[in-house]
């Protein structure tokens, strides 16, 4: 029996609390590895599988980046995503979800964020991407500082 | 009066220069008073800390909330993952 | 010099046309490799990348099925998908975007769609894919036949 | 009087039972009047036919279009890609 966010044997069926199993969350000092990740959210009763990658962009407005470094409050920060995954498991009813955000310095081009969801359909796992990334970027405790190829660094604090 | 520790992140630990304010204060204090002695203490840390929010043993908190010595508090500058 | 769809020197530079070479569009009847597409949208430039995969689920209402599978009017098919990747491009200004979708049988948890894309910004990558989704499934001529577990077979004509 | 081919496909080619239908009609000929034809030669599509759409060279068109007899003309059921 395959255990998972909802009963998956209809499309109706009453919600049940989200198994932890199937909820992972990392922080990480490692460049993340995505295909590493892909067997956790594959369940044969899902037909639909969404990932998420943020990537750390040379050029913004003109300006050249080289890197960025990532620094979290790490226990809050664990504790919110997986808030925030339970939230989504239910609003969803996403049958898996895995949430990876990277520490430390991160390349032009390596992924800092990596968020895959699966569910027994696709609205639901398409929604939930956005959904998840405009509130870990509004309360999950990380920081980012941007360095510039003019060498300058800055501590990016949206708003 | 007590001893309160205030974990400090990201440009707020640099413009502190610590990652923990030791302050204190009398037990329990609001929320609020807590950010206003921040700002007493590290006046370089002022101008940002109306968009700043505080984290009580992990969990936001609004300004009226009443912390003890004993929690763990800390300052949240506006987060950037992702 | 990195050609993309738009130029990303700038956030709001004016758009260019979209270089064919940042769209693959395929049909096939192997199994989708998912990790050697990754490579096809990887872009400097680009700071979200976003993927959708649709999978043959197993349980659909109560009945099971065993495996699907897809026919298509070929040319056509490959046709629409290109025109529709190229509206993606142009409306949520994608650096470069994948879209294979797989043709005769296809397993219970083997992917029968991917789309994959890149973007300065996520909200561009994470709004192609539900946009293209729903086209796809409108517009494009492959049709799916389903085989159920207690041996029907019928074609999945929505509407 | 000129020779049309349908392509037919999925539940269209195996109510047919041919991936290919062979039609005389004048031409050129109007796209819904090709619809009417294929439900006078094959009864079995006709319920079918409303929610089926007609591609001229690889693109759907409108009832009205006119249709030449050397076009490649394929009849599109419901789709179900994805």
């Amino acid at each position: 029996m395959n255990q998972s966010c909802n009963e998956h044997a209809s499309d109706h069926s009453p919600q049940r609390p989200v198994p932890a199993d199937r909820i992972l969350i990392e922080l990480t000092h490692q460049r993340i590895d995505v295909g590493a990740l892909r067997g956790h959210i594959t369940d044969p009763d899902t037909g639909a599988h969404a990932w998420f990658e943020g990537v750390t962009r040379r050029m913004t407005a003109g300006r050249e980046t080289v890197k960025l470094a990532y620094e979290a409050f790490e226990p809050m920060a664990v504790s919110e995503l997986r808030q925030l995954a339970v939230q989504a498991c239910e609003r969803f009813d996403l049958a898996a979800i895995v949430i990876v955000h990277r520490l430390g310095e991160v390349a032009i081009g390596e992924p800092s964020i990596v968020i895959g969801c699966s569910a027994a359909h696709r609205v639901g796992a398409l929604t939930a991407l956005p959904w998840l990334m405009d509130r870990i970027k509004a309360d999950v405790p990380i920081w980012k500082r941007e360095h510039f190829a003019d060498g300058n660094q800055q501590w990016i604090h949206p708003q | 009066m007590a001893r309160f520790e205030i974990l400090m992140f990201a440009a707020a630990r640099e413009l502190s220069g610590t990652d923990l304010l030791v302050v204190e204060m009398e037990s329990p204090i609001a929320a609020g008073e807590i950010m206003n002695r921040i700002g007493e203490i590290v006046p370089a840390i002022a101008p940002m800390l109306p968009a700043c929010r505080l984290a009580v043993d992990q969990s936001f908190v609004g300004g009226e909330a009443l912390v003890d010595a004993g929690a763990e508090v800390a300052l949240i500058p506006p987060v950037s993952g992702g």
